[in-house]
């Protein structure tokens, strides 16, 4: 069991380039880290034996259109230790894409679907990257915040 | 990890150890099971390559029941939400709605009073119990025996009763609201509802005999879809998902909410009794005995029920401060999360709903490969979707 | 009153009936049709001939011993047809001369 | 936005005229017949009866042989008929009893015992579909292949001793040779449909049947061969000197004959635990996923039909047939509630227990039950042999030769009840720590 | 006169059944026709008196074989079959060699006298036993040791090539 800051301490002494900021305290403790490093913090997270973060529960995808950004949030358990914990990547709106956590979390393979479908956030080698809930020829991506309903699908109008 | 999933992508105990031998490969045929399919337990519709009886591969498509929930919540307040939830496991609006409930709580800050966080749970252990039953009773049904389901709708109707009594609805609660619960019980409620608790009790003998133990049962679902722990952890499996795969976790130990550190109850695992450890026979049976600690917590949280108010003071409009949030409890099904983003407003500016139908699908393409085609309604039935929470 | 000769035409039609079946079909399952024609043709005169003619009951006995020889018969050749399906894919039996399997 | 025309349903063929006149006077007529249904259902039913036996007693002799037959085979119909209807309102009635819940109570004012025939109306007047791609002539074709056989079999059962229409020496077999046919009408129908659900429905229906064609037919084998002829009416006639002298008590291999015959039975009249090929929650409804309306009907009198003819088949070789269970009594009435005594089980058996795999289902054949009536009749024979007094081979063994086959008889028997005991308690075996901690009555 | 048109009917049938399955492209249609066939013969076994051998005829090519064929044309039948039709030439020859045997035999049967029986011969199935184990004891034995062989050859032609490690399904079928 340890606490949010022995986690981002650990954190910062092993990847101390990857790790932007951190939050110990308050009701979401987190870690945001470099898009670039979060494959080998993902697998640092799950394999070092004193985190041990197995299970990975979701997979938040936050459109910020006021800070031109789209947040992936990765919230982590572990079920052998119990304690609870978050990394957060900051992502480009206009060009959101990183590397897929599925192979160190194979859950990841669906939530990152999700989040491709739903916010297009891209992620690279994943192994099969395509719409979960919307149909395979939806327009757009309905929760980021910009968008625009559409009149017609397949002939088939809404309710302006 | 990637080693993981090749290592069980062909389950040890099934028809062909290996590989198939390819002189007795006939054509395969795709098979489309779903959107309307009986086993499929709703819209799911899963693409099945079969080779005979044999299936090769599962490839499951939703999206039927996607009712655009997340997207919904960014237009309406917090309150207003709250009926929303309830459609997302739609057998179990109670647990939903306490989700919700704990993590706008969460956010805020808001303290809720001891009778209303007993009452949060006996209606959450309640729903639980009515939960289970419709899975035990459906996973009858799926293996082709139908009176299991009857006696099961028999009992769930009992906690229909106390449901509507206490709240008004059926099925859609809204019971459990930010900051407490709607309204107290009405009297003789307890009384009544500890009658159901003995009347339950040895009920759960009679499906086991009727069912559990029955020896076609067994075969069928021993051995059948076996989900070992690492396998189960790394999906994100989780409730009688992972806990039939061995391993003890469960929420309302690990990070106890609602004082759920006051009860004394113990978390049933799968021990493959009747064949591998993560068997779909384990994972039915860790909801027979979910049961039987459901009544158990009930029963000390039924004593514990102090008088006082219900409901603690929030304003009528609530506002949260900006920040975020997640925010998971122990469903029937699993762990629902809600992950909760707000800017200050008056409704969520983001809202993550984590379903645990979901995550529990995910590992149906990586257990069905070299199942039978009857397999597949087993393991379906013991992974134990709802569409309306897969979908949200 | 039948005699025996209707019967013994039926049995012939049958028996070119099968043959043609047998000649003209180049898919085996077909051509096993066809034997069971010829194989029939013979079974109704042996039982005809038990019945019209002199030999008592030796006729249904034989009778007997054909249908349970067919029904061997058509057990192993589909047995054979099917190997030879998933050998070669087909049942085409002009593709089946390669000798090898 | 989509506009949905209703296209224009062309009724064909024979239905034409049923469905059009259902159509016409089914909403005035169906509430009008139900309301005095319980009144012309039994004026019907005293009326056929009391017709069969003036026929049979009086006007029979009198009648041409060919005019005889057909009244016979009629008041058969008739009777596969009742059997059908019965045993659908029946069997709603009994899942509702064991599943706690009433079952049909409205139609027909006493515990909605006219369900079937309304079910039957409605079922008339549904559209007439045939699948698009379906192999048309083979669909339409394919519920009467499934009836027609599970009628023809009533033709040698007998229900009485002169109780029966074609009494030959060869019933039994005959019975078993229709019974056969039944399953190409279910392999027709399946293939025809052009859905891969029925296909798959067909295909199990055929490897199960010609499976447990084998071990159903050596279990009666033995019982033939303890008597000596393959003629119903002689099976039964050797059976009326009390229940002692029924073929179930006869010996020990026939007493476990009968169980092996009974699940043989289950399995060829795709019943519960062996209803793969319709298996609801696998295959949709397997054969008959694409068939609706009175085609549907039929396959489901072909599988009624079929349930009473395999109990009255055991009833009549194992169980006396139409013989009382005291000597004396003989009548057509004990063949029917011995035979609905069995009907009842299977019933009952549906509603309990859980569907097999289709892998279990062949392993159980193959491997168990084949071996196991192959021992019935091979143990049965012998016995028949040491009975045959002037038998000169086995003189001197005899008395070895009973005794040994007693005891192996006696050990199988113990064996099965051993089997049921133990099955009956293993359940407290499996019951885990916790489950036993917290169960109550564990 | 009934046993007439009963007899025309069914060799009719039967006929028809032969024709048609000569016509036929659909592999499966030919299954059908042939057990149309196989049960018109029967019912020609039937009004000959021979119970036995129809009630064997059905039990036996009906019930089994035909089934078996059904089994195998839906096991085989995927693509379209290899060639179901006789080209223009072959119909030629098919019709002069057929119409030449057929011929052939139908005149040496008119022409020759049948030694005739008015009566039927005695058909019980105890007979036909007594037949088997005394006459034809040798033949019948045979016949056993043949449909071994053929059940034995037949589960070896058809058994996977590759032997699988190990009792399949062991797990699931025992309890411990």
């Amino acid at each position: 069991m340890m606490t949010p800051s022995d986690v981002i301490e650990l954190l910062k002494q092993n990847h101390a380039s990857s790790v932007l900021s951190a939050v110990a305290e308050g009701p979401y403790p987190h870690a945001v880290i470099k898009a670039e490093g979060l494959t080998t913090v993902a697998a640092f997270l799950k394999t070092q034996p004193r985190l041990r973060f197995d299970l990975l529960r979701c997979i938040s995808a936050i459109d910020w259109p006021a800070k031109n950004n789209i947040e992936l949030a990765y919230d982590l358990i572990s079920t052998s230790l119990g304690h609870a914990f978050a990394v957060k990547v900051v992502l480009d709106r206009a060009d959101p894409r990183v590397e897929s956590v599925s192979t160190v979390w194979p859950a990841a393979e669906w939530h990152e679907r999700e989040a491709f479908d739903l916010m297009g956030v891209e992620f690279l080698h994943h192994p099969d990257l395509r719409r979960i809930l919307m149909p395979e020829d939806w327009p757009g991506h309905p929760l980021r915040k910009d968008y625009q309903d559409i009149v017609e699908y397949r002939g088939l109008k809404f309710n302006p | 990890m990637k080693e993981i999933e090749l290592q069980y992508r062909h389950p040890p105990d099934l028809l062909h150890d290996g590989e198939i031998p390819s002189d007795i490969r006939t054509e395969e045929l795709v098979l489309n099971m779903g959107p309307q399919h009986p086993s499929t337990h709703g819209v799911l519709r899963v693409v099945l390559q079969t080779d005979g009886e044999l299936v090769l591969k599962a490839t499951p498509y939703m999206g039927y029941l996607h009712r655009c929930a997340e997207k919904i919540a960014e237009k309406v307040s917090y309150r207003q939400f709250t009926p929303y939830t309830d459609r997302l496991d739609y057998l179990a609006a109670m647990n939903n709605n306490l989700g919700f409930a704990l993590a706008v709580e969460k956010l805020g800050g808001i303290e809720t009073p001891p009778r209303a966080d007993y009452l949060r749970v006996i209606f959450a252990e309640l729903n639980r119990i009515a939960s289970h039953l419709m899975a035990t009773g459906s996973y009858g049904l799926d293996m082709g025996a139908f009176t299991p389901l009857i006696y099961c709708f028999r009992e769930r109707e009992w906690v229909m009763d106390l449901f509507e009594a206490a709240s008004g609805a059926r099925l859609t609660y809204s019971y459990i609201t930010i900051g407490g619960v709607r309204e107290d019980v009405p009297p003789g409620w307890v009384g009544r509802c500890r009658e159901f608790l003995d009347y339950f009790e040895p009920k759960i003998t009679e499906y086991n005999n009727l069912l559990s133990f029955n020896h076609i049962f067994i075969n069928r679902t021993g051995n059948v879809g076996i989900c070992p722990p690492e396998l189960a952890v790394a999906y994100g499996l989780t409730g009688p998902c992972v806990r039939g795969s061995g391993i003890p976790w469960d929420l309302r130990k690990a990070t106890p909410y609602c004082r759920y550190d006051e009860f004394d109850f113990d978390i049933p695992v799968g021990r493959g009794e009747n064949g591998a450890v993560g068997d779909c026979w384990d994972r039915y049976f860790v909801r027979v005995q979910e049961m039987v600690q459901s009544v158990r917590i009930i029963r000390q949280a039924l004593d514990k029920l102090v008088e006082g108010p219900v409901q603690a003071k929030v304003p009528r409009m609530v506002k949260l401060p900006a920040g975020e949030v997640y925010c998971e409890v122990e469903n029937p099904r699993g762990q629902l999360g809600f992950h909760l983003v707000s800017d200050g407003g008056t409704s969520p500016y983001r809202l993550k709903i984590r379903g645990p139908s979901f995550c529990n699908l995910s590992v149906l393409p990586v257990l069905a490969p070299n199942c039978l085609l009857a397999d597949i309604a087993a393991l379906l039935g013991s992974i134990d979707i709802v569409m309306g929470e897969v979908d949200r | 009153m039948m005699g025996l000769t209707p019967y013994l035409i039926l049995s012939a039609i049958l028996l070119v009936l099968g043959i043609a079946i047998v000649v003209s079909k180049r898919n085996a399952i077909a051509m096993l049709i066809g034997v069971e024609f010829i194989l029939n043709a013979a079974t109704l005169n042996l039982v005809a001939f038990s019945r019209h003619g002199v030999g008592g009951l030796s006729g249904q006995t034989a009778a007997l011993f054909v249908i349970v020889l067919a029904a061997a018969e058509a057990v192993v050749a589909l047995a054979i047809f099917l190997n030879f399906y998933h050998t070669i894919a087909t049942v085409d039996i002009d593709q089946g001369d390669q000798l090898k399997g | 936005m989509f506009t949905y025309e209703r296209p224009k349903v062309e009724y064909k063929g024979l239905s034409r005229p049923i469905v059009r006149l259902a159509n016409k006077w089914g909403p005035i007529g169906i509430p009008l017949l139900l309301r005095f249904a319980w009144g012309i259902f039994f004026a019907a039913l005293v009326f056929v009866v009391a017709f069969v036996w003036l026929v049979g007693r009086f006007v029979n002799p009198l009648l041409p042989w060919f005019v005889r037959d057909l009244v016979v085979v009629v008041g058969l119909l008739a009777f596969v008929c009742i059997v059908a209807i019965i045993g659908i309102w029946g069997e709603r009635k009994v899942s509702g009893r064991i599943q706690s819940r009433l079952g049909p109570m409205r139609t027909g004012a006493w515990h909605g015992w006219a369900q079937s025939l309304a079910d039957g109306l409605k079922f008339v007047q549904k559209e007439d579909l045939i699948p698009q791609d379906a192999d048309k002539p083979l669909f339409r074709l394919a519920p009467y292949v499934a009836l027609v056989p599970a009628f023809c079999a009533y033709l040698a059962i007998p229900f009485g001793i002169g109780w029966v229409f074609h009494d030959s020496d060869v019933g039994l077999l005959f019975v078993l040779a229709m019974l056969s046919i039944e399953v190409l009408g279910v392999i027709m129908g399946g293939w025809a449909s052009n859905s891969k659900w029925s296909l798959y429905g067909a295909m199990r229906e055929g490897c199960q049947l010609v499976s447990y064609e084998i071990p159903m037919g050596l279990s009666l084998l033995a019982a033939v061969a303890s008597v000596g002829s393959l003629s119903l009416v002689e099976l039964g006639r050797v059976q009326d000197h009390g229940w002692w002298s029924w073929l179930l008590f006869q010996n020990p291999f026939l007493f476990l004959a009968f169980f092996t015959y009974y699940i043989a039975s289950l399995a060829s009249c795709k019943r519960s635990p062996f209803d793969l090929p319709e298996g609801e929650s696998e295959l949709v409804a397997g054969f008959h996923t694409e068939y609706s309306g009175f085609r549907f009907v039929m396959f489901f009198f072909a599988e009624y039909a079929g349930m009473f003819a395999v109990s009255a088949l055991a009833t009549v070789i194992f169980l006396g047939g139409w013989n009382s269970p005291v000597p004396g009594l003989a009548s057509p009435l004990w063949f029917v509630i011995k035979s609905t005594f069995l009907v009842w089980v299977q019933m009952w058996v549906r509603w309990t227990l859980p569907r097999i795999r289709i892998d279990q289902v062949m392993h159980a054949c193959v491997k168990y039950l084949l071996p196991f009536t192959l021992l019935l009749f091979v143990g049965s024979s012998l016995w028949q042999l040491y009975d045959n007094p002037d038998h000169p081979l086995f003189e001197g063994f005899a008395a070895v030769l009973r005794f040994g086959l007693g005891c192996l008889g006696l050990l199988l028997l113990g064996l099965y009840f051993a089997g049921a005991a133990y099955g009956f308690y293993h359940r407290n075996q499996l019951v885990g720590q916790m489950v036993r901690k917290h169960l109550p009555g564990a | 006169m009934l046993e007439t048109v009963i007899f025309f009917l069914l060799a009719g049938l039967a006929v028809v059944a032969g024709v048609a399955i000569l016509l036929s492209t659909s592999i499966v249609r030919m299954a059908y026709w042939l057990i149309t066939m196989l049960v018109a013969v029967a019912g020609l076994y039937f009004l000959m008196g021979a119970y036995f051998v129809g009630v064997i005829q059905i039990l036996v090519y009906v019930g089994g074989v035909a089934v078996l064929l059904v089994f195998g044309v839906m096991l085989t039948s995927r693509q379209l079959a290899p060639k179901l039709l006789p080209g223009r030439g072959e119909v030629v020859w098919l019709f002069v060699v057929g119409f030449v045997l057929l011929e052939a035999l139908t005149l040496s049967i008119l022409h020759t006298r049948w030694q005739q029986n008015a009566l039927a011969p005695g058909n019980s199935v105890a007979e036909i036993g007594r037949n088997l184990l005394g006459e034809f004891l040798g033949p019948f034995e045979l016949v056993s040791v043949l449909l071994l062989v053929a059940m034995l050859g037949a589960a070896y032609l058809a058994r996977p090539k590759v032997p699988t490690q190990g009792p399949q399904h062991t797990k699931g079928t025992t309890v411990p």
